[in-house]
């Protein structure tokens, strides 16, 4: 007997037809933007080759740094601010000011500081995602139900029961918008240094795969950041989903 | 709260005390500096105030800022729409999740081309990456706020016979307005960052079109104006961000301050 | 030869099949016998983040076409030194070149893509229009900015947009730009596309020189590190003779240049080899310099003779 | 115009991690259209639970609840409630304003008439000149009442509440039950209402449904007869009031056993 | 051990969009350390703002309140409370164990302590074997209970409470009240009380304070003269207790002049 097909399957076949149609005979068609097939050659070549495992490896191993890093530093900084008024008012300018800035625009001072190492990718990681991220946790930190809060200050808890107790559940929805969009950013990040600042990982296959038109393989690259893209919001959904147990839905 | 001008001025002297100390940090240890690429701070500002305080300003930011507001109205829109519709329905999130989640991480740099081929190299082009880049954390702060939604407010609005969607328009979605602002807030930032990152192909306007020729030129000092332009534009468009939100957010703001 | 303690070194490159010969020199040992020891190769999307690495010293050299180079050296007084050319034109071969399109297309592996329906035909035709280069400021505009204003149009009338070379052809196609800069292997798919090469921009502007792409290093490093540039520019040295000396050569440098590129041998053989010069010369640099001034592309006259390091030249 | 509701058998369990919890067992009642219902019964015996069932917002785990002679789907219409949680129920992004007239948007009423009525049922629960402030600007109390203001303007053919005047002073609750049950007269509405007064159970309804037991059943359904109208000096004074409240009372705390009083 | 607070001249006002609302106004009292203090008004009158200023976590915006003898900075030491928004003021990512012995942990109490005086403390307010459940699982009147437990856990020196009983049914409030009493008896702490029941704040107190006006005052501060210990029946029979129930009832409603009535 057949199963139930998971929604996830459905939509991203119904998705790979649509593009399969687009390129034939859709908008697509006559342009050098690979079909699914020829992409899917491209993967199967991709898929057997050693040195995509290394590279898909480095990624990895870059994303997950610079993702850890950000966020060990990015929650309590932003538990810091959503607390401290003081803190907040602070940081406002320079959180405001920094976040704007493209990581591909600071690649050049940051090659000139670290190299077109893992080391850069893993610094860019963190300076793009700090400081929206400690903002985001600042505002759950503040969303905390203003009554358990005058509960527990009347039983004198310290600041850190507070925090343990009432601040991080309560900012718990938002910590998790904020983890999903940091983990997709932070591969997202650790491509671009490959591909503008010559850090290892799979932003070198598509930056050589762009270089000599090799447009299959681009995309076969594409697809599998797609799917590791879909793998690590799972993981944080999942995660989420038993971190935030106590919401009945 | 009555705000007494000494209020005011001690809110701006505390928001002010690490940017001047980063600024005079900057300041001293770049005033030596002979590495090319790190000139003196004096120089990034005598060059700044030469590019900027002259209709150069205009022309340049003008493009970006069109195409900014452009492509970020349209993602807040699509965002909180589709994000309301996909929350309200279980099924929807099933199937639209894995969309967006490979849609999320799939760099701009990669889907450029096909945005090229469909919209051009013009306006178009540069609003759809904007916009397809900023609807993702609004989407996603939508669907997550829509969901979670106080169970006895939704109770409430069922019992009350309030249709689906006046359920989902009016009890839901207003409900989830402080999460979809934090995700409107994620939005700005990589609505701002796409702006500058779409300027890198195509036409010589706006910008990021300008720090990335500089950079290339190697005109140095033109691109350390270029990010400090960024910079603050980017504050400016976060203070505008700010007042909107408490206005929108006056109840959330006044529960969470008083209760 | 005399068992010695290598230098470990890195050094930067863009992925193109000239680079070859490093990989060459690197595999047979060429940089080991000459007291270097090649950790790591570096592969960057352009010339400026290289001449970022290698003014940081990330990389200790790093491949370069001369006008960035020039132009990093006189805007930001980054103190580069060239010290062994990369590729480059064979003096004969290019005056040759000027006249024949065919021995260009041989000789340059860029090109300009343009549509025939829009009646471009040649140079000055792009006044007004649209054209795509890969990055603003930098070799494939001013070379295209000269060989504009060499056929009697005016330069600054082009609007510029910037496009990576593989997009190039497909925007050509879809009519959202009028022309653009190309490398192969996207110049003979332009061809492919049924549209047109309007012209090999490079073969334009060079006249005399002979070295294009050279190999930088910062002066500080040139200085503390004299016999590590030494045993480099000899290691190219040798390498562009082995090179030169043979087609059979040749194919073992292309094919040595697929490990940087990752593409396939047989694409790399089919494209047009590279001509690998044996030093830098002085007009390498300042006739680029004088012709950038001469376009606008400089604000002051370019002091290049600093950028020169002494070649490398084999005793007799 | 008024509803009737057939509870047949209803049972409800709660599955917990220590093993499946049986609230309900059982549960079989009749409501006449008209009747005024009260729901007694100690706390955490059920009561809620059971309300919940007949809005329709939980389904039981067993029996069924028919309204206006069908099986119950969801809300029936012509329902209003007002809930257990009420600071809860109220949006707080709504002024009290917009948050009674947030049920009659769909009626089709006309913008003067909505804010006639809106206003008409602040002053029934005493609220008047609040219209323009945030539920969180008013007292417990105060939303509790805005909450039955909010049920009232609905004109409701069935009003469920549970323990709609727990967080009123007795002043307050007075008037309010004397407001219930005008309402009622002049509407016929049926009404349901869970309380833990047993005196104003007994003031209000026609019968009172005594809970009790673990699981919980229905230990007796008690007719308080009474005539309408009632008042609260007269009807408390009633020797036959007094009766009534003993008995009931009894039953709640599980001392008496149940019979028959009519 | 018991605290004493000495309110001098508090007003409470709060800015809203249509102006000043003046809440308090001259409020003054002073609870003697031991007693036990009824708070009693009508809904909305200010009974919440004023318990919120003693507890510290309001700062009045005129007079001053004193616990202890020195100036209120804060919630003071040994404070206990329960709060009128109970179901907001439990966590609902801990269980009804965790959620009571939270405020407890500074303590330094040995583990086993500790879950025996949760048990303990559970099965006084009738809740045994509700250790591992999570808020959200209890009816309305558990979670109340629930955070009375916790507030009588802490072993507090000064015990306020905003309608605690609101929710529960008769029987169990007469035996919530009866705890109360022994409680305060057996430690002495200081209580205060906010209620809307005015039997249940002559039954308990020492002391009814009524506010009433808007803004409120103390219109009068009733001493209940009638001997400790209290016994339901008896005290309720007593005929000084209805002289004095009539009496706070005629104060609230705002009928009666305040009168000296010791
Ligand atoms: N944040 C606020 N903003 C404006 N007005 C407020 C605010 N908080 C309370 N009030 C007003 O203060 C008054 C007193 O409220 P309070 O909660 O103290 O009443 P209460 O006596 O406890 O009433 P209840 O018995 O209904 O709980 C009310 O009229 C209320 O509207
Ligand atoms: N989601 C749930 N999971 C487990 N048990 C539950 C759940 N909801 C309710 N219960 C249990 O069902 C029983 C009845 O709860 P209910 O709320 O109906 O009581 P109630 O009669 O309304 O009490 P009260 O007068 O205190 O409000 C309680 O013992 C409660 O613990
Ligand atoms: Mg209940
Ligand atoms: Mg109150």
């Amino acid at each position: 007997m057949l199963g139930p097909v998971p929604p996830a399957v459905v939509s991203v076949v119904a998705a790979l037809a649509l593009w399969q149609l687009a390129t034939s005979v859709g908008p697509l068609a006559n342009l050098s933007i690979p079909s699914v097939t020829e992409t899917a050659g491209a993967l199967v070549t991709e898929l057997t080759s050693a040195q995509f495992y290394i590279r898909l490896w480095e990624t990895i191993q870059m994303a997950v740094a610079g993702f850890v890093i950000a966020m060990g530093l990015a929650i309590p900084l932003g538990v810091l601010i959503g607390l401290s008024r003081f803190a907040w008012r602070s940081t406002k300018f320079t959180f405001d000011f920094f976040k704007v800035i493209p990581p591909i625009v600071i690649i050049p001072i940051v090659i000139l500081v670290l190299g077109p190492t893992m080391q850069m990718g893993i610094f860019l990681i963190v300076f793009t995602l700090v400081f929206a991220m400690s903002i985001q946790t600042g505002l759950g930190v503040r969303d905390a139900d203003a009554v358990l809060l005058e509960t527990m200050r009347c039983y004198g808890m310290s600041t850190w029961k507070q925090i343990r107790y009432a601040r991080l559940p309560s900012a718990g929805p938002y910590i998790a918008v904020g983890v999903r969009l940091s983990a997709s950013a932070a591969l997202v990040v650790s491509i671009v240094a490959g591909l503008i600042g010559g850090a290892p990982g799979l932003g070198k296959s598509i930056l050589l795969s762009q270089a000599s038109g090799d447009d299959p393989r681009t995309f076969a690259t594409v697809f599998v950041l797609g799917v590791i893209g879909i793998a690590v919001s799972r993981v944080v959904i999942w995660t989420q989903r038993k971190a935030i147990f106590w919401m009945p839905t | 709260m009555i705000m007494t001008w000494w209020r005011r001025i001690l809110i701006v002297l505390i928001g002010a005390w690490i940017p001047v100390t980063i600024i005079y940090a900057w300041w001293t240890l770049s005033a030596e500096s002979a590495n090319p690429y790190f000139p003196p701070l004096s120089l990034i500002l005598e060059r700044f105030t030469e590019l900027w305080f002259s209709q150069e300003f205009v022309v340049t930011v003008f493009p970006s800022l069109r195409n900014f507001i452009l492509g970020y109205a349209l993602a807040c829109l699509i965002g909180i729409v589709l994000g309301t519709l996909i929350g309200g329905s279980r099924t929807g999130i099933k199937y639209a999740e894995p969309i967006i989640d490979f849609v999320r991480s799939i760099p701009a740099v990669a889907t450029v081309p096909i945005f090229i081929v469909i919209f051009g190299l013009d306006i178009a082009m540069r609003v759809a990456s904007i916009t397809v880049a900023a609807t993702m954390p609004i989407l996603i702060a939508t669907i997550q706020g829509v969901r979670s939604a106080d169970v006895v407010q939704v109770e409430t609005a069922r019992v009350f016979h309030l249709s689906k969607s006046q359920q989902l328009w009016r009890v839901r979605l207003p409900g989830a307005l402080p999460l979809i602002f934090s995700g409107l807030q994620l939005g700005l930032q990589i609505a701002f960052i796409v702006t500058i990152a779409s300027e890198f192909l195509g036409s010589g306007f706006g910008i990021g079109s300008f720090t990335l020729i500089a950079t290339e030129s190697f005109l140095i000092l033109d691109a350390w104006t270029g990010v400090i332009l960024m910079g603050l534009l980017g504050y400016l468009i976060n203070v505008v961000f700010d007042i909107v939100e408490r206005f929108t957010l006056r109840w959330y703001y006044g529960q969470k301050k008083i209760v | 030869a005399v068992a010695q303690a290598a230098t470990d070194i890195k050094v930067g490159v863009v992925a193109i099949n000239s680079t070859g010969a490093l990989q060459y020199a690197i595999d047979s040992g060429i940089f080991r016998k000459n007291g270097i020891n090649v950790t790591e190769v570096v592969v960057f999307p352009a010339p400026p983040p290289g001449i970022a690495a290698v003014a940081s010293g990330a990389v200790q050299f790093t491949y370069t076409p001369t006008i960035p180079a020039v132009n990093a050296y006189e805007n930001a007084g980054v103190d580069l030194r060239i010290v062994a050319p990369a590729d480059g034109y064979s003096r004969s071969v290019l005056v040759a070149a000027k006249t024949d399109p065919k021995i260009a297309a041989q000789l340059d592996d860029t090109g300009v893509c343009a549509s025939p329906s829009k009646g471009i035909n040649r140079w000055r035709d792009l006044e007004e229009l649209t054209v795509a280069v890969p990055a603003r400021g930098a070799q494939a505009e001013v070379t295209i900015v000269a060989a504009v204003k060499n056929d009697g149009g005016d330069p600054k009338t082009i609007k510029w947009t910037t496009l990576p070379p593989g997009q190039a052809v497909d925007a050509v196609k879809s009519g959202r730009i009028d022309a653009g800069f190309t490398v192969e292997p996207f110049v003979t798919e332009c061809e492919k596309q049924g549209l047109k090469t309007v012209g090999r921009p490079g073969v334009e502007f060079f006249d005399t020189e002979t070295a294009i792409g050279v190999w930088v290093t910062t002066a500080p490093y040139a200085k503390a590190n004299p016999k590590v540039v030494t045993g480099f520019q000899k290691s190219m040295f040798e390498v562009h003779q082995y090179a030169m000396k043979s087609k059979a050569n040749m194919n073992r440098v292309l094919r040595a240049s697929t490990k940087i590129t990752e593409v396939s041998p047989a694409v790399a053989l089919a494209a047009n080899p590279p001509t690998y010069p044996l030093y830098v010369t002085r007009v390498d640099v300042t006739r680029p310099a004088q012709k950038m001034l001469d376009l606008g592309f400089l604000s002051k006259k370019a002091d290049v003779a600093g950028l020169l390091q002494k070649q490398y030249r084999p005793r007799r | 115009m008024s509803i009737g509701i057939t509870i047949s058998d209803v049972s409800m369990s709660f599955e917990t991690p220590t093993g499946t919890k049986d609230v309900l067992r059982n549960v079989s009642y009749s409501v006449t259209p008209g009747l005024f219902v009260a729901i007694v019964g100690p706390s955490g015996v059920g009561k809620t639970t059971l309300l919940r069932i007949l809005t329709g917002l939980t389904k039981p785990t067993g029996g069924t609840v028919q309204v206006r002679g069908s099986a119950i789907e969801g809300p029936p219409d012509g329902l209003a409630v007002v809930l257990q949680d009420y600071t809860r129920s109220l949006m707080p992004w709504l002024t009290v304003e917009k948050n009674i007239s947030l049920p009659l948007r769909k009626k089709r009423i006309a913008k003067s008439e909505l804010s006639a009525r809106v206003r008409e049922s602040l002053a029934e629960v005493g609220l008047e000149g609040t219209e323009k402030s945030y539920p969180w600007q008013l007292s417990g109390g105060m939303q509790q009442r805005v909450a039955i203001a909010r049920a009232l303007a609905t004109r409701p053919d069935l009003l469920i509440m549970d323990e709609p005047f727990a967080s009123v002073d007795a002043q307050t609750r007075f008037d309010l039950e004397d407001l219930v049950l005008k309402v009622r007269k002049d509407f016929g509405i049926t009404t349901l209402m869970v309380t833990h007064d047993i005196d104003e159970a007994v003031y209000l309804s026609d019968e009172v449904v005594v809970l009790y037991g673990k699981p919980a059943g229905v230990r007796e359904v008690v007719s308080v007869d009474i005539n309408f109208p009632r008042s609260q000096i007269e009807t408390r004074n009633d020797p036959r009031f007094a009766e009534l409240r003993t008995h009931v009372y009894s039953l709640v705390r599980g001392l008496s056993e149940p019979t028959e009083v009519v």
